[in-house]
């Protein structure tokens, strides 16, 4: 409930004051994240040290590239109460696009398609803001128009990327300490969007927005434009998704990878700690709510699971993490 | 006479802390059967945490509760109504998607066969309902839904809901109410006093309200918190309102300052034949900077939803709204909040205030001053500002980094207004019962400031909570009857008129 | 110098474990993992790329190199994963789907091969059956599977060029996509009967797990005795209703392929890469992007085919593939290589 | 949101108007009957669905739970895999799989306070695993009795009997939230859970027992799909998620629970099978089909809300 981030507000504090700000820092679903990740790597390293490779280590991180930038969006976007089931859709396209447009394009085609998902986004917001429908059903049914619109501008067809490949390819191909670039863009991402709800107005406001809308609405926060900033944030935080996965990838079609990563984000957003109820969220947590929603299949191959028995393993798995990273403070109500 | 039943309620060496906080600090105290107690005490003094602890919403870290002799532990809201404790909470907690009757049976523990097979009795449910409906004196219909109610109505939906608690084997209810008059009128506080009297036939009643004069009439008995211990407890009759007074407060109050002759200028904001279909119609007014107006009416008179149509939170049908001398256009909450236009609402936990947000942040939200520089916020600034406010509005605790939530109901006001104070150019006030739930001395700060507000040049619009409290700030006032504009009283051009007169123009 | 089991694992990557083509797959694994003595590691894609792309993932962090045959899921993913095992030292063969213009002689040798069986000759036997069947005459629903699968659409062009071609008076009424499940198909199928009601007299489609869906629908709307079905992929359950004659003989054609020729066929190729007797980058483009034969069966011929699934003939064929060569092995040899050339219709 | 029906209603016979228009044979008694047999598994699902919604918790099992309790019941009936006929027991033992991932999914979020999103999602997936490996690596288990194949589609009263399996479900959501102190608390719970355990409500065992009530349903239409397919498959759900939730919120059951009701839910699958169906019976390009059924969702719910709108008005 509290928000350990205050921490980095004020240093002129009473000797009082200070206990009171420590135990909101050491508070648990500010540190779970991170401790539920390290316990899973430990547990993993325990059964056989050779997944945390420096391989292993850039195999996971290229994997949860994507999702990371995808639960980004997501949790800014429950953050203010809202969610988007389409983003994985948006970032589906715009890998899509991508891949049709750089070859002729370049870098030029790679602003226009960011654009162009992150006006999608602000559309999404903008029906969700003035029409005042949820945005649970909404982006349900932009999510069927967006998966239309990538079957159509890929005619069915399987699109790979030929010149100016090196354009993208560099993001996945350059590691630093062993992480492909991809990644590390993800948390550079995550540091801005941190940064934005901390230390902005906007971010704050929308925090705010997530706890209390009427309250917000009645202080005369701006709740249209920001839910329309929101959801654009939200596009365009797919489009540079869709970016990674072009990377990773070099080619995209409309049932490809990205269709199905709808369900990973939300779920990184949650075990980052992220309130699917709105007003909670801390982008830099959900870096770690990533690398464990990418890391669990290498835990569960890590336990030998058998191949039958992987999805049932995987929901425990789910329950657990969850379970462990959830907020509970009193008087909060669990949905 | 001498009482052969135990104590209902006895309570020894009870304590209960948030943190540093000792909300309750080692209470002990008995309540007898038939007795109607007053608790009273400043905003922050612990009133509610330990009616809640009665309630069984919260445990005590220490100490001993009897019930009716035996001792009792409760786990949660469940055992304490079984035990017998019924209670009307300070906030409102009905459910607004059920009938007045449901609401009402939650508290009751009657259950008919159908209903041990796990099926809803509607016969029996809406029958019981009907009578404690009418046990209150309230004409509604069991089968309505609590959302299509006004609010008044829901407040006395709680009492009949606490009213009808089951007394059990011959064990005594024991009826909390947790200031239910704070949102009554004077005719409903009235029949509910009547009720309270009713209840001591066969209950005890633990009453909390911070006005002294129903306290007075009311109960047998008063006991005071202060800080978290008991302050004092003695018989009404051995007690005057001054003793409460020196009791309950920490140190004096600077009494509010007084009215000052209007200035003369052009208005800050001025009504024209304002009008909105079902709520008001033909309302004008003007208020200048530096004057304070009172709108007056009882309970359904227009005077809320006229407040918000001001600041642009619902529409208008007819009629102008002139900010600063210019009609407004398309007007909005965004465009009166741009004008220098605030607004405190009267639903503070819904609509005042963000609960889950610090309270550094709660007052950086619409006007963040020197806490922000274009978009960006500056924490160390921010922290300062809310610094000066908690010391000038002497929010307790101090701790500005707290989210709002965990402060008393009082000093989360102050807290709503500092959000407003902090604009940079305030032209018009909008205050929506700014006192209700405060204690005596926040009241004060609370009165200090808009008086400061208004020398500062800003023109305020107030709802009070009672016409003394409009009798003692405003300048002008303006009596609402169904709607419609009925009477206007210039008490800074001297027409002081009684009680009496305002309370018949406005039924 | 057999390759060391602890340096070494297999792995197989399915699309899911219950469609009895991919259980096939893993049974061909299994046989030649055995044979070879190596561990063998099952990947589960659960239908989703993203899935199928973290599984195989999860394998290759453990650090052990990987011989791979991958069943993609969808096209796109060929090369991320064909990447990854590059970078873990592995060799993989990929099939059924890839971006046509992903060449492994452009990728490197750890890409050893892309493989498949063709999808126009399958589209083409189904055509042809059904024809057959009709006497020339009638009108047919198409229900092809995933639309952007490339599967899907050579086998849909090659039943269209069939009946262009040959059949003048075979009228095509509608084409509803059912994503390879029996669900949708028996959906779209009901939905059909009622638009076109007795006017349909055959039913193609992309498998046979959207004709067993199909013909259920049929079967409730009465009219399974009055339609044709063909399909692709000869599953036990079709096998056991063309012997059975089910619905007056309603199933006319079929393909003839198992899963597990697939998957060893694949593996193997991987594995001789790995084990450096066969250099990929040295071998004729035809065997590195290849195609397979395909038989045509029908209730006339299914007695030829039988022996493929008596108990054993995983390891029966096993033994014949690594005696002839992966490209030779009964009853499945190359014949072509390239990019399925789509016929013109 | 409490006159959505209407809307819906008024939706539901423009839209079929629409499609008779383009193509007759939508208003026959034949297609009318094909929509019933098509809407039974979602009707049955969205009853608990929208109970669990109202409760202002989600409920995004029902496909691994209808996956788990088709292919037990499958293995316990007549069929090609293996010769056992367990008769009622079949339905026992599936319908008590889903009660037992629903009770999972209940305690675990009730009482470990995990959030029900995130719970059902791994009960989801428990389910499909359940369904897996069930399925094992034999072949495909198919209906050996025709009379049991036979049922779903057979007519009563000139309506199919997978219907008035739907039918029953509805009648019992019905009574469950209308007239049982459960649905009463369940109401109770969405509209403010804080109030609910203030009041006294025992809070954990109802939200235990809706989840229970959806994981039961959603066994029971596991089995009705198994049935109309003639076969089992761990997948025998695939697809209802997508129909059961965007049907109960077109239909104005709130996410944050309170709201709605099991008829207007029904009343928004029936909208949504009709759409479907409408569009194969009109021809529309497949291509196209996803993003028509998009648009006319988000076309729909702008027309439900957009009369509701207001300047204080909140929409998640
Ligand atoms: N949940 C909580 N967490 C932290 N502190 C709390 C919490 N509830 C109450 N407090 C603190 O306990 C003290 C007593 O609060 P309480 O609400 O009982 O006061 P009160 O006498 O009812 O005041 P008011 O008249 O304003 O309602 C206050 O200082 C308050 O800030
Ligand atoms: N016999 C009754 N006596 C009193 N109130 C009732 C009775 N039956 C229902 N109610 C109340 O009236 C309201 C409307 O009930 P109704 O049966 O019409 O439900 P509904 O809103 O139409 O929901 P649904 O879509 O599930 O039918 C309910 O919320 C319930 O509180
Ligand atoms: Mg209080
Ligand atoms: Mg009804």
């Amino acid at each position: 409930m509290t928000d350990h981030s205050e921490l980095f507000m004020n240093r002129t504090i009473s000797g009082l004051a200070i206990g009171g700000r420590l135990s909101r820092l050491a508070s648990w679903h500010v540190v779970a994240p991170s401790l539920v990740f390290a316990a899973m790597l430990g547990a993993v390293w325990l059964l056989n040290p050779n997944y945390l490779s420096p391989f292993g280590i850039s195999i996971v991180a290229a994997t949860a590239a994507p999702i990371l930038l995808l639960a980004l969006g997501q949790s800014i976007v429950l953050n203010v109460g809202s969610i988007d089931l389409s983003n994985a859709a948006a970032s589906l396209l715009s890998t899509i696009l991508l891949a049709m447009i750089l070859p002729g394009l370049g870098v030029w085609g790679i602003l226009a398609i960011l654009a162009l998902v992150t006006a999608i986004g602000a559309v999404n917001g903008a029906i969700a803001a003035y029409a005042q429908v949820p945005s649970f059903a909404l982006t349900l049914g932009t999510l069927g128009v967006l998966q239309t619109a990538a079957l159509v501008t890929s005619g069915s067809q399987t699109i790979y990327l030929g010149e100016n490949r090196e354009l993208v390819s560099a993001l996945y191909t350059t590691n630093v300490g062993f992480v492909p670039l991809t990644f590390w863009l993800a948390v550079a991402l995550a540091l801005v969007c941190w940064a934005a709800l901390q230390f902005t107005r906007a971010g704050q406001s929308m925090t705010a927005m997530g706890k209390n809308e009427t309250a917000a609405i009645l202080s005369g926060v701006p709740v249209r434009g920001l839910r329309i900033a929101t959801f654009a944030v939200s596009g365009f935080l797919g489009g540079v998704a869709g970016l990674a996965i072009l990377a990773q990838a070099g080619s995209a079609s409309a049932s490809g990878i990205g269709s199905a990563l709808l369900l990973p984000g939300i779920a990184a957003a949650l075990v980052g700690g992220t309130s699917i109820s709105g007003g909670q969220t801390n982008p830099l947590n959900v870096v770690f709510g990533a690398l464990t929603v990418a890391f669990v299949p290498v835990a569960i191959q890590a336990l030998g699971v058998g191949a039958q028995s992987q999805s049932l393993v995987y929901g425990l798995f789910i329950i657990l993490v969850v379970a462990l990273t959830t907020t509970r403070s009193r008087g909060i109500v669990i949905k | 006479m001498t009482d052969m039943h135990p104590p209902v309620l006895k309570l020894s060496h009870v304590c209960r802390s948030f943190g540093p906080v000792k909300a309750v600090n080692d209470v002990s105290l008995e309540i007898r059967r038939g007795e109607v107690v007053g608790l009273i005490g400043e905003n922050g003094a612990g009133k509610s945490t330990l009616l809640k602890i009665l309630a069984g919403i919260e445990q005590p870290d220490r100490g001993e509760m009897r019930l009716n002799g035996r001792p009792v532990q409760f786990r949660g809201p469940r055992d304490a109504l079984r035990a017998g404790v019924g209670v009307v909470h300070q906030e409102q907690s009905l459910f607004t998607n059920l009938t007045i009757a449901e609401n009402i049976d939650q508290h009751s523990s009657a259950r008919s066969g159908l209903e041990r097979a796990g099926l809803q009795d509607w016969g029996r449910i809406n029958r019981e309902a009907a009578r404690a409906l009418a046990k209150i004196g309230v004409r509604l219909s069991p089968t309505t839904r609590v959302g299509d109610l006004s609010f008044i109505d829901r407040q006395m939906v709680e009492i009949a809901r606490a009213v009808c608690i089951d007394p059990g084997q011959g064990a005594t209810p024991l009826v909390i109410l947790d200031e239910p008059t704070a949102v009554l009128e004077a005719a409903e506080t009235e029949i509910l006093e009547r009720e309270i009297r009713k209840l001591r036939d066969f209950a005890s009643v633990i009453f909390v309200s911070h006005r002294l004069d129903e306290i007075m009439r009311i109960c047998d008995r008063v006991i005071v918190m202060r800080s978290g211990r008991l302050a004092s407890d003695k018989p009404i009759a051995e007690v005057t309102k001054d003793d409460l007074f020196r009791a309950m407060a920490d140190g004096d109050h600077q009494p509010v300052a007084g009215r000052r002759s209007p200035p003369a200028g052009p208005p800050a904001l001025e009504a024209r034949g304002l009008g909105r279909a079902g709520a008001f119609g033909g309302i004008s007014f003007s208020v200048r900077p530096g004057q304070v107006l009172a709108l007056v009416g009882s309970n359904g008179s227009g005077c809320e939803a006229l407040m918000r149509c001001l600041y642009g939170a619902e529409t208008v049908d007819e009629g102008q709204i002139l900010v600063g001398g210019q009609a407004v256009r398309r007007w909005s909450i965004r465009k009166a909040v741009a004008a220098g236009l605030a607004y405190v609402p009267a639903e503070r936990k819904t609509e005042g205030m963000i609960a889950g947000l610090a309270a550094t942040r709660n007052i950086a939200l619409t006007h963040p001053g020197e806490g922000a520089a274009g978009p960006f916020l500056r924490p160390r600034r921010m922290a300062r500002v809310a610094q000066g406010w908690f010391d000038r509005l002497e929010v307790r605790p101090n701790d500005i980094h707290a989210p709002l939530i965990q402060f008393s109901g009082g000093n989360q006001q102050k807290v709503v207004l500092a959000k407003w104070l902090n604009a940079p150019a305030l032209k018009v006030l909008l205050l929506d019962h700014p006192l209700r739930g405060l204690d005596v001395g926040a009241g004060a700060i609370v009165n200090r400031q808009i008086r400061a507000a208004c020398a500062a040049g800003a023109a305020v619009v107030l709802i009070p909570d009672t016409i003394e409290e409009a009798l003692e700030l405003a300048d002008d006032i303006l009596v609402l009857r169904d709607g419609r504009h009925s009477a206007r009283h210039d008490l800074a051009g001297g027409g002081v008129p009684s009680i009496h007169q305002i309370v018949a123009e406005m039924v | 110098q057999e390759l060391s089991p602890d340096e070494w694992v297999m792995v197989v990557s399915v699309i899911n474990t219950t469609n009895p083509y991919m259980i096939s797959n893993i049974e061909g694994a299994q046989a030649l993992a055995d044979h070879l003595g190596l561990p063998l590691e099952i990947v589960n894609s659960n239908n989703s790329s993203q899935e199928g792309i973290s599984n195989i993932m999860a394998i290759l962090a453990s650090g052990k190199k990987p011989i791979m045959f991958v069943n993609t899921v969808s096209s796109s993913d060929a090369p991320t994963i064909v990447d990854a095992v590059g970078r873990a030292g592995g060799y993989v063969t990929i099939w059924w789907n890839k971006p046509d213009d992903y060449k492994p002689w452009n990728v490197g040798d750890h890409f050893v091969a892309f493989q498949k069986h063709p999808g126009v000759s399958s589209g083409r036997c189904g055509a042809q059956a059904i024809a057959g069947a009709l006497n020339g005459e009638g009108e047919v629903v198409l229900l092809p599977g995933v639309q952007d699968s490339t599967t899907s659409q050579t086998r849909v062009a090659g039943f269209r060029a069939e009946i262009a071609e040959n059949f003048p008076n075979i009228a095509i009424l509608e084409e509803r996509p059912s994503n390879w499940d029996p669900q949708i198909a028996a959906r779209n199928a009901q939905d059909l009967i009622v638009k076109y009601g007795d006017q349909i007299d055959a039913v193609w489609s992309a498998d046979d797990a959207m004709q067993i869906g199909a013909m259920q629908a049929f079967e409730n709307a009465g009219l399974l005795d009055r339609v044709k079905f063909a399909s692709d992929g000869l599953y036990p359950k079709t096998l056991e209703d063309i012997q059975s004659g089910r619905g007056d003989n309603a199933i006319v054609g079929e393909t003839f392929h198992r899963g597990y020729m697939a998957s060893a066929v694949g593996l193997y190729t991987a594995y001789l890469a790995a084990k450096g007797e066969v250099v990929p980058s040295a071998l004729p483009e035809n065997k590195r992007e290849s195609l397979f034969d395909l038989s045509c069966v029908t209730p006339d011929n299914i007695g030829d085919y039988l022996q493929y699934d008596e108990p054993g003939a995983p390891a029966a064929f096993v033994d014949r593939l690594v005696e002839s060569g992966p490209w030779d092995a009964a009853p499945m040899p190359l014949v072509g290589g390239g990019v399925e050339a789509l016929p013109e219709s | 949101m409490r006159h959505a029906p209407m809307g819906m209603i008024l939706s539901i016979v423009a839209l079929a108007m629409i499609f008779t228009w383009a193509n007759p044979r939508f208003g026959s008694v034949e297609n009318l009957q094909n929509l019933l047999y098509q809407a039974a598994v979602p009707l049955i699902v969205v009853v608990g669905t929208t109970m669990v919604i109202q409760m202002g918790s989600i409920d995004l099992s029902v496909q691994g739970v209808m996956g788990a309790s088709g292919m037990a019941w499958i293995l316990m009936s007549p069929n090609s895999r293996v010769a056992v006929d367990f008769g009622p027991w079949a339905w026992v033992a599936a319908l008590a799989l889903g009660l037992g991932l629903g009770l999972l999914a209940g305690i675990v979020h009730a009482r470990l306070k995990v959030p029900s999103f995130v719970v059902t999602l791994g009960t989801w997936y428990i389910g499909l695993g359940i369904g897996v490996l069930l399925y094992g690596n034999g072949m495909l288990p198919s209906l050996t009795d025709e009379t049991l194949a036979r049922w779903p589609t057979r007519l009563t009263f000139g309506v199919p009997n997978a219907f008035w399996l739907a039918a029953a479900a509805l009648g019992l959501g019905l009574l469950v939230m209308n007239h049982t102190r459960l649905g009463r608390g369940i109401l109770a719970i969405g509209n403010n859970e804080t109030i609910a355990a203030a009041m006294g409500l025992p809070v954990a065992s109802i939200k235990v027992m809706a989840f229970a009530v959806a994981g039961l349903l959603s066994a029971l239409a596991g089995i009705l799909a198994t049935m109309q397919l003639g076969s089992g498959s761990p997948d025998i759900g695939s697809g209802q998620l997508f129909t059961v939730i965007p049907a109960a919120v077109i239909a104005g059951t709130a996410l944050s629970g309170g709201e709605g009701g099991v008829i207007r839910s029904a009343l928004g699958v029936f909208l949504l099978i009709l759409l479907n169906n409408g569009l194969v019976l009109a021809g529309i390009d497949p291509d196209y089909q996803s993003g028509i059924f998009g648009a006319i969702l988000v076309v729909a719910i702008i027309a439900v809300s957009w009369p509701l709108r207001g300047r204080l008005k909140v929409a998640k």
